[in-house]
Order: structure tokens, then C-alpha cells, then sequence
């Protein structure tokens, strides 16, 4: 049906002949498609917060025997258009002690990193930003870098009670970053491709006809990484059982007491679009992407198994009380990291078996030969590197 | 480094307590929670000194919300008094009214007819059902569970205010029972009433026990947390649910029957190693004992008086007299010393929050900062009841 | 344990101590009144919880009362083994610097308590570790509590 | 001056100052804020060069991981007088010739090395550096892991110290 993808890809490749009949030497006219398209994913990623807090207050509200927002707009539609608006007219106050560029500083590395993220993750057909091929490599380091907006919010803000906030969040995130890793190492192994393109579209095949070959569905090793790379990914984004950072209850709100206004609302944004980032990643990895019966556009199999998996993280949220700070740093090194190693070894274990014959690290040529598109530079991909 | 168990076995005497940490340790660091903190329940501040993590030493700070509530009774009279006590533990009015009627009616000696305590044993039972919803409730948040707090504080408590509403038209300061009576008989209806909220909290208890008495991470958080044995709660004044949960038989209604107890069969939840699991535990089971009571009382009240024979303006004879019941909190007791005018010569409040409150001082010591607010919360105080 | 061996108990190692008689047409609980001397007080605390077949290990409550001519401080005992219980008065006549010696050694419950009849009555405890005002704010002028205390409040808004 | 040079250039001057405010700053935490942007302007490079795979991981370990630590040690360490311990030495005459002597070595060697006009076409090369590592490099990447092992047991050490 009407899949947004190819028609995209005609509409960048018009727009680049356009800007060469234009005179602009062919890199230039690249580098103008690539700023379109860019601009294009992050209006999108920032619609999807907007959806997101609607939807956290709603699922919250109807799982504790109440309505949640109903009076602006109909059944509450307009309440966060209302939020934002209303925390854009707040007055933004910085605390007397605090380093006045650090506290600024530490939202801008808190909230930048996670748009830079979605450059990689394959929407539907042809329809990645970069098919980049250390896609989840990539991914991981840079969502590392809003590690350092925890720290740096918890040192700028100048208030003992955030500095400890900032402390345990920065803590938490660089423990868990270990076992998500690993987690994602099976799937890297099995399709050996860092690309996030090519696993996905590897996981399009059929078990003798219906049966999806996604990952999950591997008996064992895909459950178990399914599984620790969610627990890892709700530690990642210090949503409930593991918001120690912001535990309310003890240190009133952790690194983020002291934003007010837009800050204080960027930080939000940053959280719900890394959680569905997180989500974006669970489906391409486990889930075979864009991968599903042709009644639907590509795109909308994605974004529906997304939906899927963040409401999962909201779930978590309104049913689990907070898991004490120790507990956690222990939950995740004895417990976490020790079954996602088991589990490369047995993913390594299913690949001998499987392909007893085949030496285990594929040559050169099977590199699958990834979808053509986007600008001429990309043509390299498919020449195989000889070196 | 203090180990925590050790510490709480043997009862540490009073002098080996800090006095009042103000300043930081020369190690560690200082922290104030409260008073306007999200979860001391409150108005209460306790001055606590870490190291790192470990908590060296605490001092709960009270008085923030004292309304010198014995001097104002000693201008008042009798009757007038009942409506004082409904702000003490404002979570528990009807047991506060009825606690102090029974002081006043056992110096007067005179007799209750039965209807009136069929009703006063329904409604109290109520309200421990309602106190104990509120700290389900709130004991949730402490530990960092939203959800649960809507169920209990949102869903369950409201009904019984509902019911309470209709019986005497307030629903948090009732004074519904009066010196020798209740102050109106039942509405028609309102028995049966009762009976369909007891047949549905039963399943709304075992619905706390799937959401959260057994959830594996609050059990984590709370079980084998703040341990506080019989000794060191007994040595400590500590009465009521708290007590129970270290193992210690010790119930007014049991020791010391008043009212129409006797004529009910119910058993007392009781602890084995004093946790702050055991103590929400006991709390959960405490509202199912309640509950049994209420279908016993609804099966053998009969229709007659609500008010025994005592004057509108009256004095009580010169001496003194001690009543006391099981609050949801403890073991709320008045002594009255009466100078035959009529109004009180002293009139003392032993509350139960005031006193468990105590044990902080020591049960604190040794625990991780993140577990203060779990044993501060298992406590379950009320600070109108703390600072009278 | 009926009042009546309690007393004899207690009357074989203090004989000072005796039984407060009932007064007329008034009922009491089961417990037995005991006017104790101040200056046994101490020594009675530790023979009233340790002493076998006395054993009043829980402190229910402490209080105070300003009979104008003297004061007097009131401790109900419960031996939760035995079931019996137990109210001392002690009688304190100087009006001027009142003091009482703590039982704290004995039974901590009494901590808070003590505290609070210093903060509400004057009344000194002797021996108390943190002797401080509870309730009152620490700059507080006067004892609220006393029959003769004149409440002058500062403004009436 | 192509657009790639262009952009040379321009990270290599920030990367220079960032490098300049780690050197001089007072600021203990904006010094270490400014190490981990001259880190990830490294990164940067690499992504110019075209080593996609080098870049990513400069940026996951270094940006990610060790300046994150680092950080933590100037939060646990707030000790004042750090924050106003003096910033250039007393013999700084002998540190500016020294300083000045290697510098100008380096001058002379990058003379000879002609800078490239424009970019390498991008290749794959996370595939490239997997073969390398463990079909003719393994031996070195092997004896590099015991780098880190020595590194791993030498905080086990300073850890265990501590708590005893």
C-alpha cells in the first residue's frame, strides 16, 4: 500500500538533481539532501514525545482506577501542547551557587545526543538516515555521551542533594551500559553485521513459510537477550525500578531539582525520546524491524511494535516499587552481565552447530549486498574492501 | 562501622544515644529530612548523620504541629473535649472519641446500652480498616510503587468515609461517639450497606497481597530491613502493629477487653522477626481481623437505645481514671484527674505514635540512607497524634 | 499477681512505700496505686522491673500534674508476663527548682516523655541524658502547663 | 579550500582551544568537561579520516567511559583548596623552551607529509579491522588485553587497600 519510503527516496533523488541543475558541486547538493532529511526525523522524533507523556498519563490513569487528563481538549488531548507551553513561560531560575554555563551545558548534553541517535535505525524500506555500518556501535557511544549531562546537571546545579543524584544516575547508566552491550552481542554474531539495515532485513525470512525468523524467537538465546537488553535499556533511560537518581521519596528529586521552565522540560523530552529509542531498537534487533505482512506499510509494522514496547516500559513503571541503590549496582554485576556473557556463548555454541561445515567467520563476499540508496557516495558500499 | 543486627538485639540505654547531631561529623555528611519532606508523613524532621551511605546516628525532631491540646481540655468541658480528640490522630478520629469516652464513662461508671456498642465496635473496626488503607497506600509510595496508593487511599477509604458521611455527616473529624452512647442511631440501610463493603474488601485485601505485599522487589526492599525485636520494642513503649510484628502477643482487646470484644472471635496477626516487612504484613492481616469482627457484630446486633442515661451537663466525681483501646496506631489511652468540676483537672493523652516514634533513635542506626524512609514509614505515625 | 502480694513484695524492701486508699464512689481498674517517695524512686524502678515476681517491663506512660501546692509525676507500669499493673506517684513538694530522677536507665520508653514534662511543667530530670525542650520551640519563656502559667499571647490576629 | 578542509581546520582550532581551557582553567570540573570535548573532537578526526568504526569507539570508550570516571573522581574529591591550587609552576621559563623545542620538532616533521586535498570515499570498515584483529594481529591484540588485566588488578589493589 502506500509505503513512504521509496516515494521519500524519489523525492531526495529529484531534489538533488534540482540542487545540481542548481550548480552546486555533487557534494555540496549530498550534503544539503542530508540536512532535508535530517531536519525531517527530528520533527519527527519530536512529535513522538508529545504522544508519549499523553499516553504515560493515560495507561498511568487507567491502571490506577482513574481517568488522568480529560478537561483540555477532548479526552485530554491538548495536555501536553498545554504542558509545554505553560513550561515555556515559566521563569527559569539558576541557582545562586551554581556554575551558570555547566547547569545550561548539562541539558544540552543531556537532550542532543538521543536525535543523534535515531540517524541509523531503519524506519521501513529505504527509509534510514545513513545506512551506517557500525549502526548499534554508534548508537551506544553516543547515548553515552548523556551520561555526561546527568553528571554534569548534578555537579551544576550546585545543591548537595543533586550532586548525589547526579552521582548515583551517572553511576547507574555507566554499569548498565555493560550488559546492554553484551546483550546485542548475539544478534551482532548471528547476522555479523554491526549494520542495523542488514539485521533487520535479515530477519525478514520465514521458518517453512509463516513462522517470522526474528530473533526472539530463537529458543533461548533469543529470549534471554530480549530480555536483558530491555532490563538494561529501563535502567538506561532511570525509568522505574531503577530511578534511583530521581527516587523522590529520598533525595527529592535527584540531579533535576533545580531546572525549572524549558530546562526542566527538556530534560523530560529526553527521557521519553531515549525511551523510544530503546523501544526502536528492542524491534529492530529482536523484533525484525520493519518486518510484516504486506496489509500494512513497512513503516507502520515498526512504529506499531515500538508502540508495543514502550507501553511495556510504561507498564513497568505504574506496577514496580524502586530497587534500593546497592541492590541494583548488584542486580546488575552479579546478575545481568554473568547470563548476557552465557548467552554469547550460547549463541556462539547454536552458530557452530548450525553451520558445522561453513568456517564460522563469514568471507568477504557474503557480506550482504545492502539496499542502494541515497547519494552517489554511498555506490562504495557494495565494492567488498580487498585489503 | 556499626552491623546493624547486632545493635538492635541488645536494647542500647538511653544515655548511649547521641544528643542532637546539628553539625556534619567530621567524616561523614548531615541531612535534614524534613520537615518538608515528601515522605515523613508530615510535619517531622529528623536529623540524621551518614557516612556515605550509613546512617551513624538519628534524632527526630517533633513539635511542629503542637496545639497544646491537654491545657485547652482543662478549660473545657467533658463533652465539649470529644472534639479535640478527633484532631489527635485526624486518620482515626472514631477510635480517639471512643478511647476517651471510655475513660469518662469508666469514672461516671455508667452503662452503655448494647446497640450503642454494636456500633461503636462496627465503626472503630471501620476506621482501623481505613487508617491501615492509608498507610497500605502511602508505605507504597515510600517504596516507590504509585499504583497502590489509588486502590487503598483512593478506592477502599473512600467508601468507608461514604459509610461514615451517611452515619454522622462528617468524614475525617466525626465525634460520632458520645460519653454513654453514640450520638445517633445507624440510617436503615446502613447495615446492609456495611455488609456489602465487608464482602468486597476481602477481596480487595488479597488484591494489596498480589500488588505488593508480595512483589519481589518490595520484599526486597523491606524484608530483613529495620529489625526491631520484642525486647527493644517493648523496652521502648512501642505498642500496636509494630509490636506485634517482633513476636509480642500484645493487643488491648485481647489484654485488657472493652466494649463487646469479648463477645467476638478474632486472632491477632502476629510477627516473627520484627522487619518493616512483618509490619506492613501484620497491617494487611490486621484489615481481614477487622473485617471478620464486622460480619460477627453485623450478625448479633439488635435494634434498641443508643444513648445510656447521662445528664447533658454533668460532673464527674473527684479521682481519676485511665482508658485506653487499640488504636490502629497502638495503644491509645486518657487519664483523667477530675476535681468534680466539669472539667478536668488534668487530662493526659498517652499516644501511641509519640512513643513508638522513639525508637527511631536507635532502630535507624546502622541502616543505609535509602532504607530510613522504608523504617520510617513501617512505623506508620500520624504527627497530630505525635504532637498533640 | 492481686495488688495485695504486689504490695507485700514491694513493702518487704522499701517500707516506705505505701498504698494510696481508694477514694469514695469512684471505681478504679485492677491497678494498685502506690505513693512512692522521691528519694526511693530510683531504687524502686530497678526492683519493680527486675525483681521476678514484679517484672514490670513495659512503661506504659509518665506524666506530670501541678496539684498547685506541689507537683506530683505519675508512672503506669504493666508487667506484660505477670498481667498485673502498677501506678506510682511520686509526690514532689519544692515548687521553686523541682527535680525527679529519671527512669530512663530503666525503662528508655520514658525518653520523650520526661522530656516533655521539663518542656511543659519545669520539672528537672535528674540524670537525663538529653534533657531538651521537645514540643516548644527551644527559645520558649515559661511552663505552659502549670496551674500559675499566665499565656500572654502576642498579638490577636 | 574544499568544503572537507574546511572543516579540518575548524575542529582542529576548537580541539586547540578546548586543549588550551584543560590547561589553564582553575575550574577543576570545566577543566575536565573541556577533556572530554578535546576527546571527542578525536573522535571527530577519525569520522573525517573515514575509520567509522574507530570513531564510534573512541567516542563509547573514552567520551563515554573514562572521562565519565574522571568525572566522577572531581565530584567525590571536593576538597576547596584543589579549586585554588596554583596554575603554573614556578620554573615555567624552562617549561616554555622545552615546550617550544618539541613544538617546532613537530613543525619540521609534518612539512614533509602533504596533506591530503579531499576525503577518502567512505568504506565499511568494521569488517576490515574484525579480519585484521584476529587473522594477522591477534598475537599484539592479544598481548594488549594483558595491558588491561595488568590495569584491572592495579585498581583491585588500590580498591582493596582502602577498605582494610
Amino acid at each position: 500500500m502506500f509505503e513512504i519510503g521509496p516515494l521519500l527516496i524519489q523525492a531526495f533523488t529529484y531534489a538533488r538533481q534540482f540542487l545540481t541543475t542548481l550548480g552546486a558541486t555533487p557534494l555540496q547538493a549530498v550534503v544539503g539532501i542530508k540536512f532535508l532529511q535530517t531536519t525531517l526525523t527530528i520533527s519527527i522524533i519530536l512529535a513522538i514525545p508529545l504522544f508519549l507523556v499523553y499516553a504515560e498519563r493515560k495507561i498511568s490513569a487507567f491502571m490506577q482506577a482513574r481517568l488522568g487528563p480529560m478537561h483540555t481538549g477532548p479526552w485530554g488531548l491538548l495536555q501536553t501542547p498545554a504542558d509545554t507551553i505553560k513550561l515555556l513561560f515559566k521563569e527559569d531560575i539558576v541557582p545562586q551557587g551554581a556554575d551558570r554555563l555547566l547547569h545550561l551545558l548539562a541539558v544540552i548534553l543531556a537532550a542532543a545526543p538521543v536525535f543523534v541517535c535515531f540517524a541509523p535505525v531503519p524506519w521501513g524500506t529505504g527509509f534510514p538516515l545513513i545506512n551506517l555500518d557500525t549502526g548499534i556501535l554508534f548508537v551506544f557511544a553516543v547515548s553515552g555521551v548523556s551520561t555526561l549531562g546527568i553528571l554534569a546537571a548534578g555537579w551544576g546545579s550546585g545543591n548537595k542533594f543533586s550532586m548525589l543524584g547526579g552521582l548515583r544516575g551517572a553511576a547507574q547508566m555507566v554499569s548498565y551500559e555493560i550488559p546492554r552491550a553484551l546483550s546485542v552481542v548475539p544478534v551482532v554474531l548471528f547476522y555479523s553485521s554491526l549494520n542495523l539495515q542488514t539485521i533487520a532485513t535479515a530477519q525478514m525470512e520465514r521458518w517453512h513459510g509463516w513462522m517470522p525468523k526474528w530473533f526472539i524467537f530463537y529458543p533461548g538465546i533469543g529470549q534471554i537477550a530480549f530480555i536483558v537488553f530491555l532490563i538494561a535499556s529501563v535502567a538506561e533511560t532511570n525509568r522505574i525500578p531503577f530511578d534511583i537518581p530521581e527516587a523522590e521519596s529520598e533525595l527529592v528529586s535527584g540531579y533535576h531539582t533545580e531546572y525549572s521552565g524549558m530546562k526542566f522540560a527538556f530534560f523530560f523530552l529526553a527521557e521519553y525520546v531515549y525511551v523510544f529509542l530503546s523501544s526502536a531498537l528492542v524491534t529492530t534487533l529482536f523484533l525484525g524491524g520493519a518486518d510484516g505482512a504486506a496489509f500494512l506499510p513497512s513503516w507502520m509494522w515498526f512504529l506499531g511494535k515500538t508502540l508495543l514496547i514502550v507501553f511495556l516500559f510504561l507498564w513497568f513503571r505504574w506496577t514496580f516499587p524502586r530497587l534500593r541503590v546497592d541492590r541494583l549496582m548488584q542486580f546488575c554485576w552479579q546478575f545481568l552481565l554473568p547470563l548476557a556473557l552465557v548467552n554469547i556463548v550460547l549463541t556462539v555454541g547454536w552458530m557452530m552447530c548450525k553451520t558445522p561445515s561453513q568456517d564460522v567467520l563469514p568471507t568477504q563476499a557474503a557480506i550482504p549486498s545492502s539496499e542502494m540508496h541515497g547519494s552517489p557516495d554511498d555506490a562504495g558500499l557494495t565494492k567488498a574492501v580487498e585489503k | 562501622m556499626i552491623d546493624p543486627p547486632l545493635l538492635n538485639k541488645a536494647v542500647v540505654p538511653a544515655s548511649a544515644l547521641d544528643v542532637f547531631p546539628t553539625q556534619a561529623p567530621e567524616k561523614g555528611m548531615f541531612i535534614s529530612l524534613g520537615p518538608h519532606h515528601p515522605s515523613t508523613h508530615g510535619v517531622l524532621r529528623v536529623a540524621i548523620t551518614t557516612e556515605g551511605e550509613i546512617v551513624t546516628g538519628a534524632q527526630p525532631d517533633i513539635g511542629y504541629l503542637h496545639r497544646a491540646t491537654e491545657k485547652l481540655a482543662e478549660k473545657r468541658t467533658y463533652p465539649q473535649i470529644i472534639v479535640l480528640t478527633d484532631r489527635l490522630d485526624y486518620l482515626a478520629a472514631m477510635t480517639n472519641n471512643w478511647s476517651y469516652c471510655l475513660a469518662v464513662e469508666k469514672m461516671l461508671n455508667v452503662a452503655i446500652p448494647e446497640r450503642a456498642d454494636y456500633l461503636r465496635m462496627i465503626v472503630g473496626e471501620l476506621q482501623r480498616i481505613a487508617s491501615h488503607c492509608v498507610f497500605i497506600g502511602t508505605y507504597g509510595i515510600d517504596i516507590g510503587a504509585f499504583t497502590p496508593f489509588f486502590y487503598s487511599f483512593g478506592r477502599e477509604r473512600e467508601r468507608i468515609l461514604d459509610l461514615f458521611e451517611e452515619l454522622c455527616g462528617a468524614r475525617l473529624t466525626y465525634n460520632y461517639v458520645r460519653i454513654g452512647g453514640v450520638m445517633a442511631d445507624a440510617p436503615d440501610g446502613w447495615l446492609d450497606k456495611v455488609k456489602v463493603f465487608v464482602k468486597e474488601m476481602y477481596a480487595a485485601a488479597d488484591e494489596y497481597d498480589k500488588l505488593l505485599t508480595y512483589n519481589p522487589i518490595f520484599t526486597d526492599r523491606t524484608q530483613g530491613i529495620g529489625i526491631m525485636t520484642s525486647e527493644v520494642a517493648k523496652a521502648w513503649g512501642v505498642t500496636g502493629p509494630n509490636l506485634r510484628a517482633s513476636g509480642e502477643r500484645a493487643d488491648v482487646r485481647i489484654d485488657d477487653p472493652y466494649g463487646l470484644y469479648p463477645r467476638v472471635k478474632f486472632d491477632i496477626p502476629i510477627g516473627k522477626n520484627g522487619d518493616c516487612w512483618e509490619r506492613y504484613k501484620c497491617r494487611v492481616d490486621e484489615v481481614r481481623e477487622s473485617l471478620k469482627i464486622i460480619e460477627q457484630a453485623l450478625a448479633q446486633i439488635q435494634p434498641g437505645e443508643t444513648m445510656g442515661k447521662v445528664a447533658k451537663y454533668f460532673r464527674v466525681p473527684p479521682g481519676e481514671g485511665y482508658g485506653h483501646l487499640e488504636a490502629p496506631r497502638g495503644d491509645l489511652g486518657f487519664y483523667i484527674i477530675s476535681d468534680g468540676s466539669p472539667s478536668p483537672y488534668r487530662f493526659h493523652i498517652r499516644a501511641p505514635s509519640f512513643i513508638n516514634l522513639q525508637v527511631l533513635q536507635q532502630l535507624l542506626k546502622g541502616w543505609k540512607v535509602a532504607d530510613v524512609i522504608a523504617i520510617l514509614g513501617s512505623i506508620d505515625i500520624v504527627l497530630g497524634e505525635v504532637d498533640r | 499477681m492481686s495488688s495485695v502480694n504486689i504490695l507485700a513484695l514491694l513493702q518487704a524492701k522499701f517500707p516506705d512505700i505505701h498504698p494510696i486508699p481508694q477514694p469514695a464512689g469512684q471505681t478504679r481498674g485492677d491497678e494498685v496505686y502506690l505513693d512512692v517517695p522521691l528519694a526511693r524512686l530510683a531504687e524502686a524502678a530497678h526492683v519493680l522491673q527486675s525483681d521476678p515476681g514484679l517484672a514490670f517491663n513495659f512503661l506504659s506512660f509518665v506524666t506530670a500534674v501541678d496539684w498547685k501546692t506541689h507537683f506530683e509525676t505519675v508512672y503506669y507500669l504493666v508487667s506484660t508476663t505477670h498481667r498485673h499493673k502498677a501506678v506510682l506517684k511520686v509526690k514532689i513538694e519544692n515548687r521553686t527548682t523541682p527535680e525527679v530522677p529519671t527512669v530512663t536507665h530503666v525503662w528508655p520508653s520514658a525518653d520523650w516523655q520526661e522530656r516533655e514534662i521539663w518542656d511543659l511543667f519545669g520539672i528537672r530530670i535528674t540524670g537525663h541524658y538529653n534533657l531538651r525542650r521537645i514540643l516548644l520551640p527551644d527559645n520558649w519563656e515559661g511552663y505552659p502547663m502549670r496551674k500559675d502559667y499566665v499565656a500572654t499571647p502576642d498579638r490577636y490576629d | 579550500m574544499t568544503l572537507p578542509l574546511g572543516i579540518f581546520y575548524a575542529l582542529s582550532a576548537l580541539m586547540i582551544g578546548f586543549s588550551l581551557v584543560v590547561v589553564t582553567s582553575r575550574n577543576l570540573f570545566r577543566g575536565a568537561m573541556c577533556l572530554t570535548a578535546s576527546m571527542g573532537f578525536v573522535a571527530a578526526f577519525f569520522a573525517l579520516l573515514g575509520g567509522d568504526f574507530l570513531a564510534a569507539s573512541q567516542l563509547l570508550i573514552y567520551v563515554g567511559g573514562v572521562m565519565v570516571l574522571i568525572l566522577f573522581v572531581v565530584m567525590f574529591v571536593q576538597t576547596p583548596d584543589l579549586f585554588r591550587a596554583r596554575q603554573t609552576s614556578v620554573r615555567w621559563i624552562p617549561a616554555l623552551l622545552l615546550a617550544g623545542g618539541v613544538g617546532a620538532l613537530f613543525i619540521r616533521a609534518f612539512c614533509h607529509i602533504e596533506s591530503p586535498t579531499e576525503l577518502p570515499v567512505l568504506q565499511p570498515t568494521s569488517t576490515a579491522l574484525g579480519h585484521l584483529l584476529l587473522g594477522d594481529m591477534a598475537v599484539p591484540f592479544e598481548v594488549i588485553s594483558l595491558v588491561l588485566l595488568a590495569a584491572l588488578v592495579g585498581a583491585l589493589v588500590f580498591g582493596l587497600e582502602r577498605e582494610s
